[in-house]
């Protein structure tokens, strides 16, 4: 499998103003903004770096996946968890925002792909959407796995119906699709990856740590070559602070401490020491 | 120099810069990653990531937590080691018309030694700031800056060893701060960093577990201004040599203020990480403050508080 | 105590108290100024400000300026003094279900015997908490927290005096917080508070003036949070007495943060200020906490946690 | 001269929205929010202390003198001149904002007071308005000395003609009024009272430090009472903190240093050591 592509769009920092930011599901919200520079370069799997108030005791940035791209404008979809994407969930149209990207590498496609998965948990599907959409462009058939707490927080399965993903959820509480974890249909689909007509797959996953560990073991199993975003917290988001790293594993066996800022945030499965 | 406006040129221990506006050791790598943002040659100097004598592979994460206007970091230096910093790293700086400032760092003298050794013979390094105050090393690193007698024979060592201009950087974390600046001046330090990171914590409650994998780490940002201020005036009042200070500058009225406390340059750190152009928006905020204010040139200014 | 809810009641050296929560010496007055707000009996104890042995009329203004996330303040002392506080302070705090921890300071050590006698001899008084940590005196005050010696010569002396519970108020301003909270256990206290505020300093950049008077000031509020943290881990890993934490809480959750990391009880100062049922917000939420997690006591939360 | 009322209303800390929230003159608020237990209290000169934003790096709260009341409803009249105040500037109706109050003593007026002067230097006009409205309501001839910068930053004229003061008006550039300090026309107007038909008048005044010690010279000069509000920094606004003081005579020779928020901020000229 190849690795991602290192030939990076120009990165900018602007201000803009919010277009919408609006509810998605609860908690969870997407914001649009218009940002030209960022919406022409920006890849499958890249992320903003978003500075939500200034003066003000949140210090740090925090950084968002970009979900979508039309023209001008960019989209993320984000979850509510704490005192900065509280702060930007009251924000507005003409509020004005303070955006650094496109960052990071990318998500990538081995050449004639014939299928793949995406695996989105929780808001980590927000970093794979743009990837589902680059793959349905070049025909390949893609099946999506949502996992969500419950249906209320269920994200996005419109929007990959709407590209023809083949959409398979699951929540925690069984609200709604299967009850269990993604983990459970990622397993069910690779034991037999014909019913589903995949062919050679790749796995693309995102969502919390626990998480991508459990796919990238599963995907191993199976012999899956897969390729997961990581979202550790961010400092400067810029390749300078060292503070986002995780741990790689080099060819000579050992390992180092790589940036999710700038390695990343996407890395393949095999080398990554959990 | 801008038109008609005041003098930024300054010599501070030695090293001639356009302007007394820095990058912290840190906080702005190597200076390519942000070369998208930032024009380097406007920069004062760069100071760059502290590096020691082999590569070191840093903490494991988390290494960095938000604070109130803060944030912590424990990194653990993680560093291409001085061979490839002179290698892989030097070679771009060395292109651009900035004073590069290597920050060092070790567990042992002989590492600062070797270390120091090695820059002698390069071309393109500008000055050594020797870090005695890394928060995040179980030995070597702070445990030299706060003893004023470890302080004063690692000074005396590196001191030997060299000819570059030689800035110490104290570490916040003592009593009194004037009886370490005071050994590093003794010493023979050309100048003096103050501060590095203040050491902090933060728990995570839902998990009772601390913030960060290295339990401490080093405090930084806009919370520990007040603290930088305090033992830059008490520096400034205790000895001769000059005094680069930092610690929380965002803008440049936090700049203005380490001036007038007795800095003779300043270094932008975590303000990197919010905003890149920082250390720019900071140097055109200083010319205009000295222009209207009718001060002719940022010596004028230093240690000019009234009390 | 509320039905079927976690246990908050607690016996911290000596103190007996509904809950782990104080107010901070000199950010609750004497008890009556906040009486349109917020019910005493609800808190765990107040801690007065500081008492001397005679009336001081505190510093010159001004006396407080805000910094990010903190404020600075030398208020340098201005109080009654001990007659004064027991005639008029102490009679409406007596008529409460409230624990009363007296703090006191002095600049010599005569001083504080002589204001420890004093409230032996009165009724009313939970404990005494000493002050060895005003950083806004020029003899006295830190200069003995500072000083291990001093600070077993000073405790040591006012342990012979009194027979009610001591804590022992430690200086941030340290290289090493564990030596002055060893030598405090040492010489008897019953238990430390940590800590008070740390010294630091601002400047008004158009007149070029300090913005205190005094030019250097106690920083207190979130923003020396991860400090405070960080000694009260320290302090619970090197001495057996209890703590009780402080420094820039202003939530339960900061409180809970000061908990895990090793204090029996917390002190709420600053956030007074800002939002006057701070302390009972707090007390609130410790106990949701508890339930949520099925915690018993809050003594099982104490130096919880997991490294 | 009676000392100032010691029966002082209960205090209340209170969340209310900002009903209005506008510009009055370059750099000046006026804004209006629903507090009817502080209305209803509310003595000519106490102020509210208000909590600009959570969660934010400013951490204390910004004292403003209750400019009017009406009904249910209170106004401050503010001016922009840091962060705290403009973060103010920007919030707009419905916008939510902590306010405590009533807070501080009073202005007092003696038994048949003939005649009084009110000077305000800048946005001290704010301290002085309640006070204006409650000498008028008495019959109590007064005169206004409104002094500004300049004419873009001038303000309450049309609300103290609206009761009846009788303005002067000084600006420091001379754009409107006179050319000068408002000390000026205070001295022209206590050296020949009987042309301002003043019978035994009384100064009340707010404004910057250095005007108030103008102000209070002057008022000594020609022997008559003056009562000034301070306008000190302040911590908590209650008393504890002691953060507010400012020098005050004794009657033993000596001075004190008293709490503005307590004490004051209404203090007696005479008292007060400059
Ligand atoms: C490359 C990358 C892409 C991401 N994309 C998305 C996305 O598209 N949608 C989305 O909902 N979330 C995304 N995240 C996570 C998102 O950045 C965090 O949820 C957000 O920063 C939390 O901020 P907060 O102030 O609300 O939470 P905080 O109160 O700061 O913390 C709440 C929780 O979020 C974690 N967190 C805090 N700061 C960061 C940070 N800077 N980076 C990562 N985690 C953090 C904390 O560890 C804590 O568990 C991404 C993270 C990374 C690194
Ligand atoms: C009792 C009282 C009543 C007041 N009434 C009014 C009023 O009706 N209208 C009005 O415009 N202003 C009034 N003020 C002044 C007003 O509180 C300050 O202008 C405001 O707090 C400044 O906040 P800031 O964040 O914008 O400025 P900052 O950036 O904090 O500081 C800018 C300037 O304001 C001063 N200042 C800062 N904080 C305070 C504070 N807490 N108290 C006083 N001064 C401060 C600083 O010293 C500095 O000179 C009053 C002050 C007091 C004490
Ligand atoms: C992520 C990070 C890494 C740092 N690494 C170093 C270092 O390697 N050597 C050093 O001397 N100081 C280091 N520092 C300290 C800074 O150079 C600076 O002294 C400190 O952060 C205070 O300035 P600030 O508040 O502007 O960031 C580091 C700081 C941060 C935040
Ligand atoms: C205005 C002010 C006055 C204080 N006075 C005293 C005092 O008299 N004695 C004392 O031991 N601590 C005093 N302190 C320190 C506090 O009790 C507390 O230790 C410190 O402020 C840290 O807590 P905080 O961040 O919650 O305020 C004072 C703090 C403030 C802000
Ligand atoms: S966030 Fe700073 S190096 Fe990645
Ligand atoms: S502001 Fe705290 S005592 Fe007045």
């Amino acid at each position: 499998m190849p690795t991602v592509t290192s030939e990076r769009p120009k990165k900018f920092d602007l201000v803009t103003k919010i277009l919408a930011n609006e509810q998605a599901a609860q908690d969870h919200y997407l914001l649009r903004c218009e940002c030209p520079e960022i919406a022409e370069g920006a890849l499958p799997g890249q992320f903003i770096h978003v500075l939500i108030s200034d003066a003000s005791a949140l210090l740090l940035r925090r950084p968002f996946t970009i979900y979508s791209v039309e023209g001008d404008q960019i989209t993320i979809l984000y979850q509510r968890v704490g005192a900065g994407t509280d702060t930007l969930s009251h924000l507005g149209r003409g509020d004005s925002l303070h955006v650094m990207g496109p960052l990071g590498n990318n998500f990538s496609i081995p050449p004639n792909l014939d299928s793949a998965i995406i695996v989105g948990g929780g808001a980590g599907i927000a970093s794979l959407m743009l990837h589902a959409a680059a793959l349905r462009k070049l025909g390949t058939r893609t099946l999506g796995l949502v996992g969500s707490i419950n249906a209320a927080r269920l994200l996005s399965v419109a929007d990959l119906e709407a590209i023809e993903v083949e959409t398979h959820i699951s929540t925690d509480d069984g609200s709604i699709g299967h009850h269990g974890f993604v983990t459970e249909i990622l397993t069910q689909i690779l034991e037999q990856p014909q019913v589903y007509e995949l062919h050679n797959p790749v796995t693309y996953a995102c969502g919390p740590y626990g998480m991508l560990r459990a796919v990238a073991k599963i995907s191993r199993k199976f012999r899956v070559p897969m390729q997961l975003a990581m979202e550790n917290r961010m400092g400067c988001a810029m390749g300078v602070c060292l503070g986002c790293v995780c741990k790689v594993r080099t060819p000579d066996g050992g390992f180092e401490y790589q940036r999710v800022c700038t390695e990343g945030p996407v890395f393949d499965a095999e080398d990554i020491v959990w | 120099m801008e038109n008609g406006s005041a003098s930024l040129e300054t010599n501070v221990a030695g090293i001639q810069m356009k302007n007394p506006v820095m990058t912290a050791s840190g906080t702005f790598g190597y200076g390519n990653e942000y070369s998208d943002f930032i024009d380097l040659n406007q920069l004062g100097a760069t100071v760059v990531k502290g590096i020691t004598s082999v590569p070191w592979p840093g903490n494991p994460m988390e290494r960095i937590a938000e604070t109130p206007s803060g944030m912590l970091n424990a990194i653990g230096l993680q560093n291409v080691g001085v061979d490839g910093f002179i290698e892989k790293k030097l070679p771009y700086l060395r292109d651009f018309d900035v004073p590069v400032i290597v920050n060092i760092c070790g567990e042992r003298r002989e590492e600062y030694e070797e270390v120091t050794e090695k820059l002698n013979l390069t071309n393109g390094v500008a000055a050594v700031e020797l870090n005695i105050s890394c928060p995040n090393l179980h030995c070597g690193g702070m445990s030299f800056g706060v003893d004023p007698k470890l302080t004063y024979q690692l000074v005396k060592a590196v001191r030997e060893k060299t000819a570059l201009p030689l800035l110490v950087k104290l570490s916040p974390n003592v009593t009194d701060i004037t009886v370490i600046a005071t050994a590093a001046a003794d010493a023979g330090a050309d100048g003096l960093s103050v501060i590095n990171t203040v050491l902090g914590m933060a728990i995570d409650v839902n998990t009772r577990q601390p913030m960060l994998q290295n339990v401490t780490g080093g405090l930084s940002g806009p919370a520990i201004k007040p603290i930088a201020l305090r033992m830059v005036w008490q520096v400034y009042n205790a000895v001769k040599i000059p005094i680069v200070g930092m610690g929380g500058i965002m803008t440049s009225e936090d700049a203005l203020e380490f001036f007038i406390a007795g800095a003779s340059a300043v270094a932008v750190g975590t303000a990197n990480f919010v905003n890149p152009r920082a250390p720019l928006d900071i140097i055109h905020g200083i010319r205009t403050y000295l222009d209207q204010n009718g001060v002719r040139s940022i010596a004028d200014l230093v240690g000019s508080l009234q009390t």
